[in-house]
């Protein structure tokens, strides 16, 4: 299943929704939308990841790289995830205590 | 004692390939259901962080598969570019190196994986090639 | 010039792995999706038909399918077992000498497997090893 | 996906319908199936292959199996197959000429 992004304006932040499969042939394409966002100029970001069916570790990666640019700019990301298949991973790499993930988009954007 | 093979020139859209053979001969060993999601992503990771080590290092050869069907289910990934001695000292970092570590994305991508693999996989080993040119990840489920 | 490889040991279960294999790998190298279909066939008889020659003879070495995405989409799939001159003589028998011919079913399967590849695939090749043991079929698609 | 196969009677003849995939690894069953049928001294046999997702030449060899069998009994076989991906395969293999497929169940059983 190939990779689905949408991007939209939540309030002061930048959401980009993604859907089907993330693994080392679709991450690609992600990395490079949320490269391309940051050199817009965006600081507030989040990642809707509720309808992504796998995510492997080239997904993770790329959500490491786009938390680590956003410090160092003194941004912020936040990862909007529901869904218990993708919580395992996030648990089980220790990522949920580095990363910002909510079940849902906070109100105040 | 059934054994399948899969190799494949290293390059990421095989890697969807090996998921499903990875699925689909776990399932016809009449592997629990329950742990087919788990196979499948790890057998996935493990082929992820092979394709990143040949292409860190340049390497064409085929990255190797190979599932044997006996007492318990084993699946084996072998990779066949050089082992360096930050490989060594990197295996499996924990979340806080991950976030500040290294920012080439094979490099990420492999210690990611390893990290991903500690966490899913009960009996998990992963072993270099005694002459420093390879590695392999063994991992076993019950039947 | 990108190459899978699938080896299992020659159990009828495994050749259902071998049709998913032959069905991803063509649709990820984009053949067009109007030959996925035949790919999968084509593929599945050619390790049906290896399958049964192993058994027929008690060969328990691998069965071998190898694909090379280059110019063209190629498939081979290799068996090791003997090469008889019965063998030779019925390639591709005609459909009175399926209804009428033999009574062993892995004989029978064979020639069938045979008589659908010749004409299900335009780019058909059976080759003998010269040595004896052991035939390839080579089969090709446009990409 | 497994076969699965189930018999009824139509008038006189013994209709087995099939569904599925027949490939190696089930034909088996279907050939065990119908060889049961034959030794409970069935003679008019239909098999009904429409709900046949995929068939190789092991399935084509137990049809060649039965027909032989029902022959050799001055019995009767009929195949009733209205899809075309199966009537290919029959096509491809010239069977269509020596087993009597029928696109749907003869109405005098
Ligand atoms: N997954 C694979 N894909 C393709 N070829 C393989 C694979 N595994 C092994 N081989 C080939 O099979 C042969 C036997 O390899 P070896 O490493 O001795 O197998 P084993 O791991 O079963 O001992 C080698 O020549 C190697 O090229
Ligand atoms: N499909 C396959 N599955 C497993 N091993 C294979 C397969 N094809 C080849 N091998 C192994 O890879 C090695 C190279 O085989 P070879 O026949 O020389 O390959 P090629 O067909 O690419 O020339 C051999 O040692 C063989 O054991």
């Amino acid at each position: 299943m190939e990779l689905t992004i949408h991007t939209r304006t939540a309030g002061t932040r930048t959401v980009v929704d993604v859907g089907g499969e993330i693994d080392m042939y679709t991450a690609t394409s992600l990395r490079e939308r949320i490269l391309q966002l940051l050199r817009e100029g965006v600081t507030a970001l989040a990642i809707d990841v509720n309808q992504v069916e796998f995510c492997d570790s080239t997904g993770l990666g790329v959500f490491i790289g786009a938390s680590r640019r956003l410090r160092e700019m003194n941004g912020s990301l936040i990862i909007v995830c529901a869904r218990p298949q993708m919580l395992k991973i996030f648990q089980l790499t220790g990522l949920d205590k580095v990363l910002d993930i909510r079940d849902s988009l906070p109100t105040d954007g | 004692m059934a054994t399948v093979r899969f190799g494949f020139t290293p390059a990421p859209v095989h890697v969807r390939t090996a998921r499903l053979v990875a699925a689909s001969v776990a399932q016809q060993a009449r592997l629990s259901p329950d742990l087919l999601d788990e196979v499948r992503q790890a057998a996935g990771e493990a082929c992820t962080r092979a394709v990143a080590r040949h292409r860190r290092h340049g390497v064409d050869a085929l990255v190797r598969m190979k599932f044997a069907i006996g007492a318990r289910f084993v699946a084996e990934v072998a990779d066949f570019a050089p082992v360096t001695r930050t490989d060594m000292l990197d295996d499996a970092a924990d979340s806080m190196e991950l976030a500040a570590g290294p920012t080439d994305e094979d490099t990420l991508t492999e210690e990611v994986a390893l990290t991903l693999l500690s966490g899913l996989v009960a009996d998990l080993q992963v072993m270099d090639a005694p002459n420093g040119i390879g590695s392999t990840v063994r991992m076993s489920w019950p039947l």
